[in-house]
């Protein structure tokens, strides 16, 4: 089938969503800090003194010319290993985050808009995987499946994490479900399909977009959570792992407050960027929150 | 009447499908728990093929198909039975869980509930300042703090409060050498021991609540009787409260039961930076050592009560709104 | 007329009055600009203008009620001699009692629906404590009296409560302030055509009684006329014309007040016409020339290309063949709340809808017009009986037929503001149904939606192609709707209440353009609707109904000339008549 | 930042704050000497006939006042008389036969599997006569270590098994004292038979005792492994606080002798001269361990054992170019940078470790680079313990890292290592010689070593076992696993040392009573 005139055309909509974002002081924060996180992952190998896995310093240096923030217990820099334990956390929160929209609009969606019994069926499956906690499920997971690294950790944070937003997305679909537009789009013969992806997906843009913002968040946190139990794979280098490092080798200790301090700084940050640009999100689709009132 | 069983009987069949995951989860991963308590052995010396026997033969492990290990389990859960731990062997799995849980529901419940309470009164408040500092410091706060991860707040207030000023206990959950009663000493020692825990909690989950409730409350502002009781000349405390907070609470609540479950996924990793003994604690403990018995018993206990604090939010969303109370 | 006007001891003193919306990031706009006017103690005046003209900003302004991004402009609104543009929060908070007070537009949703209706009664007394504790609970039934409603509804929430029900409560709550001036914002907007006129009465008999200053405001000007002395009528953030209600209806000054004017008619009258459309049947008159065009969007040349020669010959041998036939059709929906009776939304409805014809279904709001259009389009299966269109068993339908019927059987839905997707042009809107029902693709497809586009009247064709909804005004978006409704060639149009959310200014191109597109390409239109003046001058033959039965049918003009039913008598009766009033 | 010290040595003077018993987090009551998960001090409580001294292997008589090998099948025990049961009543040789013949009963008790080594056992006066199963002297320092129960409470226990015993009855130094879910103590056992020994009046073994607590609040005694621990440990306290790190086993590579390229002794040469253990040793325990040697056996405890026809001692130097011609023997020959098989397809050995040993993964992580300089692909794999335990007993990976030796026993250390006894079939499992090497000639070597009770023999037959470990490489042995003993002055003194190596200083097992019978209190 041709494809007469779709909707405005994609980049332009992602340009808008963009501006959007932009224009909310909060938001361009969060961008601005975002950025820098994604460049310093990108470039991680130009910008690191060091190579982060080279064990041949000092070990547990405290902090000097040399070594900014230090040695590890291993005798490895700790600002090259920050630098490149970027890499993980973008990488893991930016994986998993849209992987676990995916599922969540594909559920979320299918969910809302059907009303026979499959929509009972997903609705049993998302309230059992919301009900059962998240973080001791995935360290049973983690633990089952053993080996993976990095990956484990994104599957395992998939697995868990898409619950949430196929909720919202759900109640989104069926606000939207009722609209007559949709119902003007059977009239015009359109397929179920059609309808879900053509019509109310792309109104929920600002839903999904948050969504995936927070998915990503929470997939960062997570594998800070899981490396620092040393459910990961320790030997790659990551915010997490240096943690779980730092708490190894008792860094509080030996008085390197800061082994333990900057990357857990680092998560905050990225997660709190991630959460800043949320806001902007939130004006996409409420004009309430675009307004500055004062009162 | 027929919403009230049609509710119970989900509640009913999502706790069976919990129960059954719970079955399976375990008992998907590698090793078996006499591997797990020999690897432990291991740590301290070589294992003779007789340890090995005998840990076996002491631990009892699983026999049967898992069909009949399912049925048995089933009727153990039923009944309350949850068997012998293999961690704390001959301990009941019940008495651990017993021992843990009042600690962790107290914890980390009664945080739960003021870091709910002061995040919304927060978020409302910053709701009605918008855009002052009102608005912008627990904002900006709320957004920060929320993005720490647990332990690591955890670690850092063990160590800087904990150990270099030295005002808080930096382990367990009251006094060494205490052991728990009912006095006021008692008490006294074991809130003493729970102001890191518990900050570090309120810190993690605050900012969540805030801006949850923040912006609900934006909405409701706008909605039409919000401006007719302004209109009517209310007081503005009525109006925030009674008229604005009172409505965007709602949707706030059911995030509240759910959220409980997350809580106690952190807790975990806060309870073991301050060997706090809760159930966080002893689930990390049960997983680590592939204990079976214990593991499932806690899953159990943690799908219970998340199913019950959204059980008890579904009732409570009744009764306070009256749109649903028919 | 009221002795009032001549002791006109001022009350409110407006000078030169604006009002600026400034949205961050957006362009600041002037709702209100250089308002001068002043209230009178016991007047009771109206504001009429269409939709967006700047009534209730200023309705806000007069209430001390404007918040970010409003802004007050310049000039000022002396209460009392006292400039209340100047008062703080707290002093503007306290005089509300005894002062001025506004019942909002929406009143529907102007109630907190977690708090009982009592505890709005008891807030407002605590907040000004006018009333003594003792004497509430006395003071607050004699409110709902007033307003005719039973102590009862103290104890319920406003969920509990009928849209009547609830405004009614929202004018006594502000009754409750004691007020010397108050502002109905559109009090009767959202309501049934009964319940509106049984509110109005209600308000027009407390002003009398209690003798406060009242405001108006509107966009109806007959229902103005017919209950208000003076008459401001707003346009584009102007009032463009303040003059007591008679003279404005013997005399209008403003070429828009007297589009206004001309919009109104007596369904029941011999010969009913409004510029650009004339009751069927009777003799088409000339477009009324002098109006300026952009209020009559639809000109004549729009019909003449809506009859070209292109669409008759599209519809030649395809004229409406079938003819809906419905019988014995009743449809009841569960309860809606546990513990209450079922709804029997249509109740052993039977009617044939013949090919060609056109047919009007009226009834009050909740009497199950809708219903009947569901089941006919095939969105709902009737509890009971059966409706066929041609060998369609449409009672009993599937979805995988639902295409089927969809290509003879189309609506016009009745919001054109959520009945098109913000996101999609008009072009991709409309390509669809053609893509879909016509089989054309690319080339073709766009030629068709093109055409489409010149039959609804909205050239340059290409420019509105590319639209997007939100760049299109309601009349512009209602007619992509009519235009997606043809785009399948259908024989049929349902038509649910297509021109309700429309300004009048607007109505009668609508439905000129309904009309005409009928009857040029011979399909058969049901149009379902409360508005018994459109009913009159757009269909053939008429049906009302009542809580779901028909009780009354035939002929439009004779129906609507001598009523035989009750129930269409009550529903003439509330059709406001200006000259009455006077 | 600094963290002062506080001494937190909340007990009465005379009292001992050890870090011991780790509660997770909380202890639960568990005073039964024969389970697995008992509390750790039940064997400062229990004693057994003779304790014996991890590091050489020396007995130190308790219980027993001595042991005498009749024959290489007939053991007489000495018991002790004037012992007494904390309770009072009189300890006698009775007890010994009953805790002997309770775990013939009950297997499940028998940890050590001493019925694998007895036919029966009587009483005899004052001595307890063992009669073995085979030509066993090994079997002596098993019997030895048994813990004795008191005949009189534990008859009357219904399952012995399940029982926690939580109001322990025993011979040794300490009674329980006060317990508490987070804190216990145990006190001295005034009637104990060498009293005067005992200088500590009280024990005090608090359920958290995480590092950072041990440096900070004063503690006496301590088991852990601390990061840097002159600038740690020595420097809260440097007057007083001291540490030594003996070795307690050795740290080895396992390859799978029943896997290609494993099985070809050649290529397992490669991998050893490819090592720089001192690198592997730093790298995995900061320096504070030695590489080891290829003896099988773990130095310096065990010098007197040691084989001088060993060129090194045993010990084995980094040489790549040796490693690169033991390949080439083997088959694998440089390409570029990849060390590759005929085919070309570059060598690829997996590792396997179990999750959460990080100083086991530090060192791995060394032999991954230094492997890989050699052109090896080495990946490392980390299932969680059980998983690894699983996978080591049923022979389940390529190579594994895992600990050996430490009995004390050059007898059970090189039997466990060697004896294609365990070198059960792939996939059922073993608790030795995981890589299972099997070897007629070795079996027998053992077998003789174990009947053998002339020392001069026994040396001669454990100097050909090393010729074994050194030419055949079951294991590749890369350092010595430390025991992380942390002790202060400031109260007691007469702590084991390297110049009186007297005991290990693990806090867990029996060797603890022969550190708490030898202390003294500070000036
Ligand atoms: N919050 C706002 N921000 C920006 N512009 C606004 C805002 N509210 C209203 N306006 C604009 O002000 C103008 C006047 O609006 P107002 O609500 O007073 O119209 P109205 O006459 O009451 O219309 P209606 O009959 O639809 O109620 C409109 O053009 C509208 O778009
Ligand atoms: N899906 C539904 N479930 C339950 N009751 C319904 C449903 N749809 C309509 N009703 C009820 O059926 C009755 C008829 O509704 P319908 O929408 O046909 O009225 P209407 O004449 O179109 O009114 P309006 O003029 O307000 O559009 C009403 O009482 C309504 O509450
Ligand atoms: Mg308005
Ligand atoms: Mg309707």
């Amino acid at each position: 089938m041709t494809d007469v005139a779709g909707p405005a055309h994609p980049l332009a909509v992602l340009w808008r969503a963009v501006t959007t974002i932009w224009s909310v002081p909060k938001a361009r924060i969060g961008v601005v800090m975002l950025g820098i996180f994604i460049l310093g992952a990108v470039f991680a190998p130009l910008i690191a003194p060091y190579d982060p896995t080279a064990n041949d310093f000092g070990r547990s240096e405290d902090m000097t010319a040399a070594h900014l923030l230090g040695t590890t217990a291993a005798g490895q820099d700790v600002l090259s290993q920050i630098i490149h334990g970027a890499r993980v956390s973008v990488f893991v929160g930016f994986v998993a985050g849209l992987f676990s929209t995916i599922i969540a609009v594909l559920i979320g969606l299918s969910w809302g808009y059907l009303r026979n019994v499959t929509a009972d069926v997903i609705n049993f499956i998302v309230n059992l995987f919301l009900v059962i906690p998240a973080l001791p499920l995935m360290i049973v997971i983690a633990a089952y499946l053993q080996n993976g690294g990095i990956g484990m950790i994104i599957l395992v944070v998939v697995i868990t994490g898409w619950a949430w937003g196929a909720r919202v997305l759900r109640s989104q679909t069926q606000s939207l479900r009722s609209r007559d537009f949709v119902t003007a789009a059977i009239f015009s013969g359109e397929s179920s399909f059609r309808i879900v992806f053509r019509e109310i997906l792309p109104n929920m843009t600002s839903l999904i977009v948050g969504s995936f913002f927070g998915a990503a968040t929470a997939a960062i946190l997570a594998e800070a959570g899981l490396s620092f139990l040393g459910l990961g794979d320790s030997t790659t280098i990551s915010w997490g792992t240096m943690l779980f490092w730092a708490q190894n080798s008792n860094a509080l200790l030996t008085g390197q407050w800061i082994l333990l301090f900057a990357p857990g700084l680092c998560i905050s940050l990225l997660a709190t960027s991630l959460s800043l640009i949320n806001f902007g999100v939130d004006g996409l689709s409420n004009p309430r929150l675009r307004e500055g009132a004062k009162r | 009447m027929r919403f009230v069983f049609t509710k119970l009987g989900l509640l009913l069949l999502t706790l069976w499908a919990a129960v059954t995951l719970n079955f399976l989860l375990p008992r998907l991963m590698p090793g078996s728990p006499a591997d797990a308590a020999l690897a432990k052995l291991a740590q301290n010396g070589p294992v003779s093929p007789a340890t090995r026997a005998a840990v076996e033969a002491q631990l009892g492990v699983p026999t049967g198909s898992m069909f009949d290990q399912y049925l048995q389990y089933l009727g153990n859960v039923a009944t309350f039975d949850f068997g012998v731990s293999y961690t704390f062997f001959p301990q009941p799995v019940a008495g651990l869980v017993a021992a843990a849980l009042p600690w962790t529901l107290v914890l980390v419940g009664l945080v739960t509930i003021i870091a709910f309470i002061f995040g919304t009164l927060l978020g409302v408040l910053a709701a009605w300042k918008r855009g002052t500092w009102l608005d912008t410091l627990p904002t900006v706060g709320g957004t920060f703090a929320s993005a720490f991860p647990y332990f690591w707040t955890a670690l850092l207030l063990l160590f800087f409060l904990g150990y270099v000023a030295g005002w808080f206990p930096t382990s367990g959950a009251y006094g060494r050498g205490t052991t728990p009663e009912f006095s006021v000493e008692f008490l006294l020692d074991a809130i003493y021991h729970a102001i890191l825990p518990a900050t570090t909690i309120l810190i993690t989950s605050l900012g969540g609540w805030i801006l949850g409730m923040r912006s609900t409350m934006i909405n409701t502002l706008g909605d039409d009787y919000v401006t007719f009781a302004e209109a009517n000349g209310l007081r503005p405390r009525t109006v925030a409260i009674r008229y604005a907070a009172r409505n965007a609470i709602l949707p706030n609540l059911t995030s509240f039961g759910l959220a409980l479950g997350g809580v106690v996924g952190g807790s975990l990793l806060v309870e073991r930076v301050f060997a706090y003994p809760g159930v966080g604690y002893l689930l990390y403990t049960a997983v680590t050592n592939q204990d079976f018995p214990l593991m499932q018993a806690l899953f159990l206990i943690i799908t219970i009560s998340v199913l019950l604090a959204n059980f008890i939010v579904d009732i409570l969303y009744g009764i306070l709104d009256p749109r649903t109370r028919r | 007329m009221s002795a009032t006007e001549t002791q006109a001891a001022t009350l409110l003193s407006v000078q030169n009055l604006s009002v600026v919306y400034e949205p961050t990031g957006g362009e600041p706009v002037h709702a209100v600009s250089g308002a001068t006017f002043d209230l009178g103690r016991g007047d009771f005046v109206g504001l009429v203008g269409e939709s967006g003209s700047g009534k209730s900003t200023l309705g806000f302004a007069l209430t001390g009620l404007s918040k970010p991004p409003a802004r007050i402009g310049g000039g000022s609104i002396l209460f009392n001699g006292v400039d209340i543009a100047g008062m703080s929060h707290e002093d503007l908070r306290v005089q509300r009692q005894g002062g001025f007070a506004m019942v909002l537009q929406s009143g529907m949703n102007a109630l907190n629906p977690v708090r009982s209706i009592r505890n709005h009664f008891f807030d407002i007394f605590a907040a000004h404590g006018h009333v003594g504790r003792g004497d509430r609970e006395a003071r607050a039934i004699e409110l709902v009296g007033k307003v005719e409603l039973p102590a009862g509804v103290l104890d319920r929430f406003s969920g509990e409560l009928s849209g009547g029900m609830r405004q009614r409560v929202s004018i006594a709550l502000a009754l409750s302030l004691e007020p010397q001036l108050m502002i109905f914002d559109e009090p009767t907007t959202a309501l049934d055509v009964l319940v509106q006129h049984a509110v109005m009465n209600t308000i027009r008999e407390l002003q009398k009684s209690e003798g406060f200053t009242a405001v108006l405001i509107s966009h109806d000007l007959g229902m103005v006329l017919e209950v208000t002395e003076r008459v401001m009528v707003m346009h584009n953030g102007l009032i463009v014309e303040d003059r007591p209600a008679a003279d404005v209806l013997v005399s209008p000054q403003h070429p828009y007040t007297r589009m206004l004017l001309s919009h109104y008619g007596d369904p029941r009258a011999e010969i009913v016409e409004v510029p650009g459309l004339a009751a069927r049947g009777a003799k088409r008159a000339p477009a009324v020339s002098h109006l300026k065009t952009d209020f009559v969007p639809v000109s004549d040349e729009a019909r003449a290309r809506a009859a070209g020669t292109e669409g008759v010959q599209r519809r030649e041998g395809r004229a409406a063949r079938e003819a809906i036939v419905v019988s014995g059709v009743s449809k009841v929906y569960p309860p809606p709340r546990r513990g209450e009776k079922p709804v029997r939304a249509v109740n052993d409805v039977s009617f044939t809808l013949e090919p060609g014809a056109s047919m009007a279904l009226v009834g009050a709001s909740g009497s199950g017009k809708s219903t009947i259009a569901k089941m006919i389009t095939g969105v709902e299966h009737p509890t009971s009986g059966t409706i066929t269109f041609g060998d369609l068993q449409v009672d009993r339908i599937k979805r995988r037929s639902l295409k089927r019927l969809h290509t003879e059987v189309q609506m016009v839905f009745q919001d054109p503001y959520s009945a098109l997707n913000p996101l999609h042009t008009v072009e991709y809107t409309l390509t669809r149904p053609i893509v879909n029902f016509g089989g054309l693709r690319g080339r073709d497809a766009r030629r068709r939606m093109l055409e489409l586009l010149e039959t609804v009247g909205l050239t340059p064709v290409e420019q509105f192609a590319a639209r997007l909804p939100h760049q299109l005004s309601g009349g512009q978006r209602q007619r992509v709707v009519i235009a997606r409704a043809l785009a399948s060639d259908p024989q049929v149009i349902i038509a649910d209440e297509p021109v309700s959310m429309l300004d009048v200014s607007l109505r009668a191109g609508v439905l000129a353009l309904l009309d005409s597109l009928r009857e040029t390409w011979g399909v058969s239109m049901l149009y379902i609707t409360h508005d018994l003046l459109s009913a009159r001058l757009v269909t053939d033959q008429i049906m009302v109904l009542n809580q779901g039965a028909v009780v009354e049918e035939g002929a439009t003009a004779s129906v609507l000339q001598n009523p035989r039913d009750e129930y269409t008598i009550r529903l003439l009766d509330a059709i406001p008549h200006p000259t009455v009033g006077h | 930042i600094d963290v002062d010290s506080q001494s937190d040595n909340s007990g009465t003077e005379g009292s001992m704050l050890v870090a011991a018993d780790n509660g997770s987090p909380t202890f639960e009551k568990n005073f039964n000497p024969f389970s697995t998960s008992k509390r750790v001090t039940a064997t400062y409580m229990y004693e057994p006939l003779q304790v014996v001294n991890t590091l050489d292997g020396k007995s130190t008589p308790f219980l027993a006042t001595g042991a005498e090998q009749v024959d290489a099948e007939t053991l007489i025990y000495t018991i002790r008389e004037g012992v007494t049961w904390s309770d009072g009543t009189e300890f006698t040789p009775a007890d010994v036969l009953f805790t002997f013949n309770l775990m013939k009963e009950v297997p499940a008790l028998d940890n050590k599997g001493v019925w694998q080594h007895i036919e029966s056992l009587e009483v005899e006066g004052n001595t307890v006569v063992f009669h073995l199963l085979a030509e066993d002297v090994p079997a002596t320092s098993i019997i030895d270590q048994q813990l004795i129960v008191p005949e009189h409470i534990w008859a009357d226990v219904e399952d012995p098994l399940t029982f926690t015993n939580e109001d322990p009855i025993a011979t040794g130094p300490y009674v329980l004292g006060d317990f508490t879910p987070n804190q216990y103590t145990l006190t001295k056992n005034a009637d104990y038979w060498q009293a005067d020994k005992v200088a500590v009046e009280e024990l005090i073994l608090p359920a958290a005792n995480s590092q950072l607590d041990v440096v900070n609040n004063g503690y006496d005694w301590a088991y852990a492994f601390i990061t840097d621990v002159e600038g740690t440990w020595v420097n809260a306290n440097s007057d007083f606080n001291k540490y030594w790190f003996p070795p307690g086993g050795t740290i080895a590579l396992v390859p799978n002798l029943t896997k290609a390229p494993y099985n070809d002794v050649n290529f397992r040469e490669g991998l050893s001269l490819a090592l720089d253990r001192e690198k592997i040793a730093d790298d995995a325990e900061q320096g504070y361990v030695d590489a080891a040697g290829q003896s099988g056996l773990l130095l310096p405890n065990q010098e007197a054992w040691l084989s001088d026809d060993l060129p090194d001692g045993g010990e084995i130097a980094q040489d790549t170019d040796a490693a690169l011609a033991a390949f080439e023997a083997a088959g694998y020959t440089m390409d570029g940078d990849q060390l590759v098989d005929a085919s070309g397809t570059q060598v690829a050995i997996n590792i396997m470790t179990a999750n959460g040993y990080t100083d086991w993964l530090q060192g791995l992580q060394t032999v991954q680079s230094q492997l890989g300089a050699v052109g090896i692909d080495v990946t490392l794999s980390q299932p969680q313990p059980a998983a690894y335990q699983e996978s080591l007993g049923a022979g389940d990976f390529d190579m594994a890292i895992t600990g050996f030796g430490g009995t004390g026993s050059v007898f059970q250390d090189m039997n466990l290592l060697l004896n294609s006894e365990f070198a059960t079939p792939l996939g059922t499992t073993t608790t030795g010689n995981f890589g299972r090497f099997s070897d007629p000639a070795t079996d027998a070597l053992l077998a003789e070593l174990k009947a053998s009770t002339d020392e001069d023999e026994q040396k001669d037959i454990a100097a050909e076992l090393q010729q074994t470990v050194y030419d055949e490489l079951p294991v590749i042995s890369m350092f010595y696993g430390g025991l992380w003993g942390l002790y202060s002055d400031e109260n007691y003194t007469g702590w084991p040392s390297e110049d009186n190596p007297y005991a290990p200083p693990n806090t867990y097992n029996s060797t603890p009573l022969l550190i708490l019978t030898n202390l003294e209190k500070a000036n």
